[in-house]
């Protein structure tokens, strides 16, 4: 059934068709909406769950991974703020290896106070064990809730879904919500072979010696390995199930492309219309949409940025005293694989848009170099 | 759980579970290394009035057929027993150094 | 591609305007995009909303900053601020208003100006009080009386749809719209 | 005589609490009265350690380690998710440290309670953060040495009345505890486990170290914990105070106080200082037992 | 004066002669002898400060900010857990530019449980805005919190001084305690612009709109830039003072080394010891302590590097589902700069040892190989 | 007639409050007691944005906006500055809404109350989380809408007491206040200006928008919550009661419900359940207006 | 804080201190056209009791010579004050559009 | 470079004795390092502490696994543990006891055990109860009699300093037991 929904909303009815068993969130803007349907959603009995409302973020999380570890599907989605104060239990929801799926939906850091999309809340957990996978459109973000449980409990880590705040999570248009008998097929049950269970009892988490900390974090890793493995094998599974295919990256135009813009979430989006336009102009100009940042996809991007002769890096992030974040996980994992000069543009932090225009600006001011001059280029700053 | 008293040695990383979780009680562990005092029970002056069972942390002491029986193991000393026993039957000693 | 801009007062359901439109649209299997202006809206004040519709899927996700047309929820709004601004050429501006389009030469003779009175008919058929008229699922029914982008039949079905109580009066005022834009 | 606590033990021996550990006492008692269809989950605290390590554990049921700040909150989770499971006749149990329930814990605490969650939250109450090293926390009593309040400037803040707070949230059953009184306790939980919404059981456990006490004084203190009026022993149901522990004469607070090296800095007019407080705390709970 | 001390009392002494003034902290092992010491030194009024003891790590944060804003200066120290829980406030610390100096020691994330060393903790911070500095002695620690104040406060940005759990935290060495008067004249009392003053009220950290969040940001990531221009220019000005240098990185033995050790931490430490042995045997072997995390030190890293054959990046942490975090920082950094062949090794987490035979056993390894055969390679691991 | 508060607006016109915010109407009393040398932070709450944006704010004393969970915390860090500064006279205010205080605030707040730190702590009060456009806090009383407790699922829990709360930490002082009676706020604050240690002042301010309700109504609503006993206006000084705003004979809730729209959906019985309510906890604190 | 009514306007980045502080009042944002209802004062009816000033949540009416003078640039239209006037002498109508 | 390892019971103050000794070598101007076990250490728990001394800067920080020599502060220990593990030939074992090291042949004679009974000479000087002696400035005061790197009179300065209570009772413990090692 095609419907005109909100991101948000997409969100909400991704967890419903996946059967989320138990909700905790808290709410803040701009991820209001997804609680506020789901709320209603579980109030009239449309999905069995329970929903805890609860006193903060820190505990959406807890409460997330006490439900998980008593063999429960459980969400949560969150924003910035709420993110950055679930920190501490986002480490420990991976350490615990559970499979919880969490929507956050990308808003600048304070302070300054803001409301405004960049990504710098969600990037900057990038080292905390989570996937974290990143949409362009309102079907990818209901596709993605679906897909992530899918890949989490088979490798049991957790998974959060990445969306820009207002130009996905408050823009309407159609998506299509699939019938959930198909659903249910993709997506069995959580059967959780670890869970807590009285007649079985063990003891999670206890404290753990020098002696074999390391091999339970080397398992870690390699569950993020084996996620890559199962995100690439479920690419065709779900396309057969549901007619859409979601891939680690996504190239556009890329193949014959001499300048490759390398982006994600909705400033992809728009740069790949600007492609359209530049490519009318003759310029041969492609757009590497980075959809998943963990596990990284290190064969997808050799394999797709190997035939360029200039890379160009949008980040809409920073870290500061370094580079763009996308940058520099890009650039670090081309070493030693590429000789390519690679550009880094910071753009759009805070909610400054990023227009076709900023990227057409952007190819003209690479076109007159042969390698980057600066470590970064800020774009369309009041100067 | 097992309750087991053995050690878990491990030789492999693929012995592992995949996070960590207990696969044995601590009753591996005998704690009774620890110990620098020694309680011994007059059985004779007791009146079997559980008080030294229902009052050890360390659950040291078995009820055994209507008498404490204190398991040496796992007993740390800490002289709890002793000090509640109403009849005063139980001393503690220096361990045998 | 189309472009439009919605301008409004916080509380008045702009932002729902739009969404009903765009529900619209892609029930004619066009591609649309209907977003709020990204920021704090309160009760009273100014807001903007937008939409973009298109043959083909729409990739561009930048904000709307040079729209082809404007739709004017609140006439007191066209004092307070410049509802042109960015308006391309040959432009149409949508007035919720009971007064003639002529009346509205001020705006500049690049643009077209339609008239249509959604106060008076959304207070008719009982939508919103008399004070506060509820206006914007009338507004939405002079749409396809002046763009051809869609039909009378999919605004009033979505209107039923999207609207969270009165579906008959809210398709009577759309419909009712549709029959009183002046400037046609 | 008969036991007066089931022989049934679901701790092992072998855990890694200190000699004299009154949290173990607590511990050991709590689960004879909730028996194997109980779930618990800890925070940060000494029973993070004396739980044993990987691949250990002395409980005979099942266990969650979480974070120091989220006991409540993981609890509630728990209890959600057995609920969808259909198993929402296990009973589930936050058990944290004072630290982690006066302070750090406080604010998952205040909204488990406040949603009324159907779980059980205990702290077992050892007056410090003992598993750091013995740091003050909001339960450490006016007067004492911790590593942070050095004798020079002892503990100038009176205790944090977790009690009252929790009071405050109208809560179906709470009720304080003291190791010396197994049955009381037992008891208690064996009431509660029937009672549907959130429970709270505060449980004052001497800590040998942290307290500076010797480890068989462990029992002594948490009796004249109570005796003196120091830590008054009762229930509250659905608003009802009940002292199930009475105490008509109470002992003068220096008998507590001089068995434990943490007060040893106190002078004569100290001594009466906490006095002075504890009779105060003490006839205002003794006004609401008389249901004033 | 030079006393036998533990690394957390380095700690300590160096706040107290930085002359702090607000000192706000929660325990933690392995950081609370730092806590310890400073309650009694200011209990005793040996230091003119306010101690908060706070109900938790959030509420450190939170205080020193408030403290710090109110143009005091402002300190605390944590671990892990409670370096995690500060996580929302870090970014905020350094988004309202604040000269917060705070002491890290290095603990493994959980769960499971532990407590001890290895550096996941402060390096999933790198992207709050935060300096950090590892350090791999108590003179360096003791010398580092009060080189950070002078850093901070000509930046204003917020710095954390890392140093392992136990092999440098609980570990007794002699440190030379500088004159109160020498580090008087080297650290000016803090003199904050932009304090909070009831003469001159403003309102700090309010709603900004994408008009010009973006500058903001800008102007902290100059700040980080200017922040390492003046960490090069303490570092001969410190020496001068107190006969110490300290500088971004610390190179030994890597002019004319055929295979550089990137190091950091007390693994750097033992890496040097390491490295003599390998020299004796003749083997040209050179290691690179990374001092500085943030700012990163692009330059002296490229320049310190130019001359390797083969580079060997050992990382006591990891970024799950990439590579080590060093190994990312580096190798993004040489990108376009260097084409010499970096192996990543993770070694020694949740307290596993670092010893000499360890990078005995990684050198050996590489010799046997020219470029990596794999993205990382696991060391002493219980396979 | 001679106004009744200070002429002195510390407050400007322009702020971005909706049209009749009860917030606005306190902080402008507040700040008409509090004068100049007062120094504010704000967590995350409606005033963020009433403040204003970069580069402007409303306030004529510092402010420090802050992360949503800090409040009580800062204002403690910027006192203790002051204090070793030298500027220990200065008045230092937490200023946070119900959600940042009852929930996510929470334990920062009992933090700094269990310290005694000198600082002021306001909690404006609108019942829900407004500044994300209404969903339900610890302070939503039993029976409102809001969009997390939709109608068919009206809100079930009772309002958290938070006020019980601060009292079982036996501040110096705390009151509760509302913007119908500015000048009790007023003389609230000048007299808790001179007490030292944690001051509580907790004023309940109609949201229009978020109760659903007629932005003319605000100070009506404000009045009638005191007159009905939905909202009794008291303040406690060491732990006496005294009530302020005396309502011998209370209105029926009805009275105040009925101009609400997020109670719309209430049938009969529900009132009488609301009724019920307020008449408990009417009754619990006239025994404390009674010293009893 | 300069009470400037003047909206300010950055032209460059340098112009922007180093972090976020509000450099002017909010009264260079006239709310006035936020409001729909506009409040009229008959001063022949007004006792000057004050109710309307102090209760106005925009501090939008002014104390001027012992009488309340509505700032329009400010005022919201919010109307406590007609409904709190003890002489309903405050009348809300309708802004002219 | 040489390498120490002590063998005391959580409480005895076996980390205190190891940063006193490090505090007197360094008082000679060697370099030196002292560190405890890493870990959770529970009152009657067999612990250990360690210690590195050198003439030149020490860089190397991973933990003791094959020590020089062995100091044993609790005797009972010997039956608990190995306290030879990892233990160099030809170290040295020094143990706190009354008996004579002859009859520790049972570690094996790879190695030299020297004795001293600290736990006498702690209860004569007043040092802790006589349930629980206070015994690690004892033992200190035993080390310059056996080895080089350090001299008595630096231990006897850095026990009166690095002691909380009672400075010249330790200082004296040490002096005796300096004077009363069996097996040099
Ligand atoms: C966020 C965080 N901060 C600090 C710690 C360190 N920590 C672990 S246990 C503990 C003390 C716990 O005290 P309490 O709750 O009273 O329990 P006890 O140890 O006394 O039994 C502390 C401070 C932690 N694990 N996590
Ligand atoms: C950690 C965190 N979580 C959530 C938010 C989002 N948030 C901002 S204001 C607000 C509501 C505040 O409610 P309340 O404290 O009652 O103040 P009000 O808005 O009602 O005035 C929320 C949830 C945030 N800023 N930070
Ligand atoms: S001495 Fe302590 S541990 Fe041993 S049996 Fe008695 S009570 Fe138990
Ligand atoms: S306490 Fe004493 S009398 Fe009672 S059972 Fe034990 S030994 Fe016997
Ligand atoms: S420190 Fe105290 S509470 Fe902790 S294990 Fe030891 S005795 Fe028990
Ligand atoms: S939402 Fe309510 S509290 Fe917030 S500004 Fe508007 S009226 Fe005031
Ligand atoms: S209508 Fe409202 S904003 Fe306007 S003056 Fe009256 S009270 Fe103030
Ligand atoms: S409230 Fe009415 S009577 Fe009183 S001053 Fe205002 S206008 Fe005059
Ligand atoms: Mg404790
Ligand atoms: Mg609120």
């Amino acid at each position: 059934m095609k419907k005109v929904m909100m991101g948000n909303h997409a969100i909400s009815y991704g967890a419903t068709l996946a059967r989320v068993q138990v909700i905790a969130a808290y709410p803040i803007t701009p991820q209001t909406q997804v609680v506020e349907l789901l709320s209603e959603i579980v109030a009239d009995q449309k999905l069995k769950a329970e929903f805890i409302k609860v006193e903060s973020e820190h505990s959406a999380m807890a409460a997330c991974i006490g439900a998980s570890s008593a063999g429960a599907r459980a969400f949560t989605a969150t924003s910035a703020q709420g993110l950055a104060l679930m920190h501490e239990l986002l480490h420990w929801a991976a350490g615990a290896r559970l499979p919880i799926v969490m929507a956050n939906i990308n808003r600048a850091m304070a302070p300054p106070w803001t409301i405004w999309t960049d990504q710098n809340d969600s990037l900057s957990q990038r080292d905390t064990g989570w996937m974290q996978i990143y949409c362009q459109s309102n079907q990818e973000v209901l596709d993605s809730v679906i897909m992530a449980y899918k890949v989490a409990e088979k490798v049991l880590m957790p998974v959060m879904i990445v969306l820009d705040a207002f130009s996905l999570s408050h823009t309407y248009e159609s998506v299509d919500i699939p019938d959930q008998a198909l659903v249910d097929k993709y997506l069995p049950a959580f059967d959780y072979k670890y869970k807590l269970d009285v007649k079985n009892p063990h003891t999670y988490g206890g404290l753990t010696t020098p002696d074999w900390y390391m091999e339970f974090r080397i398992k870690m890793h390699e569950a993020m390995e084996q996620a890559l493995v199962e995100i690439k094998k479920e690419a065709p599974v779900f396309q057969k199930v549901f007619g859409r295919f979601y891939d680690t990256v996504d190239p556009y135009m890329v193949d014959d492309a001499e300048t490759v813009l390398v982006t994600s979430g909705t400033a992809a989006s728009t740069a790949r219309f600007a492609v359209d336009q530049l490519r009318a102009e003759g310029k041969k100009v492609g757009n590497l949409r980075m959809r998943v940042l963990r596990p990284f996809p290190f064969a997808d991007v050799r394999q797709q940025l190997k035939n360029a002769k200039k890379i160009i890096i949008v980040d809409r992030d920073i870290s500061y005293g370094y580079h763009g974040i996308w940058a520099q996980e890009v650039k670090s994992a081309l070493y030693g694989h590429s000789q390519v000069p690679v550009f880094n543009f910071i753009a759009g932090l805070g909610g400054r848009d990023i227009f076709p225009e900023t990227y057409y600006n952007i190819i003209a001011l690479v076109e007159k170099k042969d390698k980057p001059d600066q470590e970064l280029y800020w774009v369309e700053v009041k100067k | 759980m097992a309750k087991d008293r053995k050690k878990i040695d491990f030789k492999k990383m693929e012995e592992l579970p995949p996070m960590v979780m207990s696969l044995r009680s601590m009753a591996a562990n005998p704690t009774g290394s620890w110990r620098n005092l020694k309680p011994v029970i007059d059985l004779s002056q007791c009146i079997q009035c559980t008080i030294c069972w229902k009052f050890c942390p360390d659950a040291a002491i078995d009820w055994i057929d209507g008498n404490p029986v204190i398991n040496m193991d796992f007993c740390k000393g800490c002289g709890i027993c002793a000090e509640e026993c109403p009849k005063k039957c139980i001393e503690m000693i220096k361990e045998g150094k | 591609m189309v472009e439009i801009r919605f301008h409004g007062r916080g509380g008045q359901g702009t932002v729902i305007a739009g969404k009903i439109l765009a529900d619209a649209v892609s029930k004619e299997d066009k591609y649309v995009q209907a977003f709020p202006q990204f920021g704090v809206e309160r009760r009273g004040a100014p807001v903007f909303a937008f939409i973009r519709i298109d043959e083909k899927p729409i990739y561009i996700r930048s904000k709307i900053v040079l729209p082809q047309h404007v739709i004017v929820v609140d006439p007191s709004l066209i004092d307070a601020i410049d509802v042109t601004e960015g308006l391309k050429k040959g432009g149409f501006i949508l007035i919720n208003s009971s007064r003639h389009p002529d009346e509205f030469q001020n705006l500049g003779k690049d643009f077209r100006v339609f008239t249509v009175d959604a106060n008076d008919i959304a207070i008719r058929h009982r939508l919103g009080s008399k004070a506060a008229p509820i206006v914007n699922t009338a507004i939405l029914g002079a749409v396809p009386r002046i763009f051809d982008f869609v039909k009378l039949a999919s605004i009033v079905q979505s209107v039923r749809e999207g609207v969270p109580v009165n579906p008959d009066e809210n398709a009577a005022a759309a419909q009712e719209a549709y029959d009183s834009v002046i400037g046609v | 005589m008969k036991p007066t606590l089931p022989l049934e033990e679901l701790m092992s021996p072998g855990h890694l609490a200190c000699q004299g550990c009154g949290a173990g006492i607590a511990m050991r008692t709590t689960l004879k009265a909730l028996g194997q269809d109980t779930i618990f989950t800890f925070p940060a605290c000494c029973w993070t350690v004396i739980d044993g390590p990987f691949p250990y554990s002395c409980l005979e049921v099942p266990l969650l380690h979480m974070a120091f700040e989220a006991t409540a909150a993981t609890a509630s989770g728990i209890k959600a998710a057995m609920d969808t499971l259909g198993k929402g006749k296990t009973t589930i149990c936050g058990w944290a440290g004072d630290g982690g329930t006066f302070d750090i814990g406080l604010q998952a605490l205040s909204g488990a309670a406040e949603r009324n969650d159907d779980i059980f939250y205990f702290c077992y109450d050892n007056e410090a953060y003992m598993n750091t090293g013995i740091q003050r926390s909001g339960a450490t009593p006016y007067g004492a040495w911790t590593t942070t309040t050095p004798v020079k400037h002892f503990k100038k803040e009176v205790k944090k009345s977790i009690d009252d707070i929790v009071a405050a949230h109208k809560v179906p059953y709470q009720a304080t505890a003291s190791v010396a009184y197994p049955e009381d306790l037992y008891k208690k939980l064996i009431k509660a486990k029937d009672i549907r919404g959130f429970k709270f059981i505060h449980i004052i456990a001497p800590c040998p170290p942290g307290w500076k006490a010797k480890p068989e004084d462990t029992v002594k203190l948490a009796r004249l914990a109570v005796q003196t009026g120091v830590f008054p022993v009762y229930e509250v149901e659905s608003g009802k105070y009940l002292q199930t522990i009475k105490t008509a004469k109470r002992k003068p607070v220096l008998e507590y106080l001089k068995l434990q090296g943490r007060f040893k800095h106190l002078k004569e007019d100290d001594v009466t200082d906490v006095q002075k407080l504890v009779d105060l705390r003490y006839a205002e709970l003794e006004k609401r037992f008389q249901g004033c």
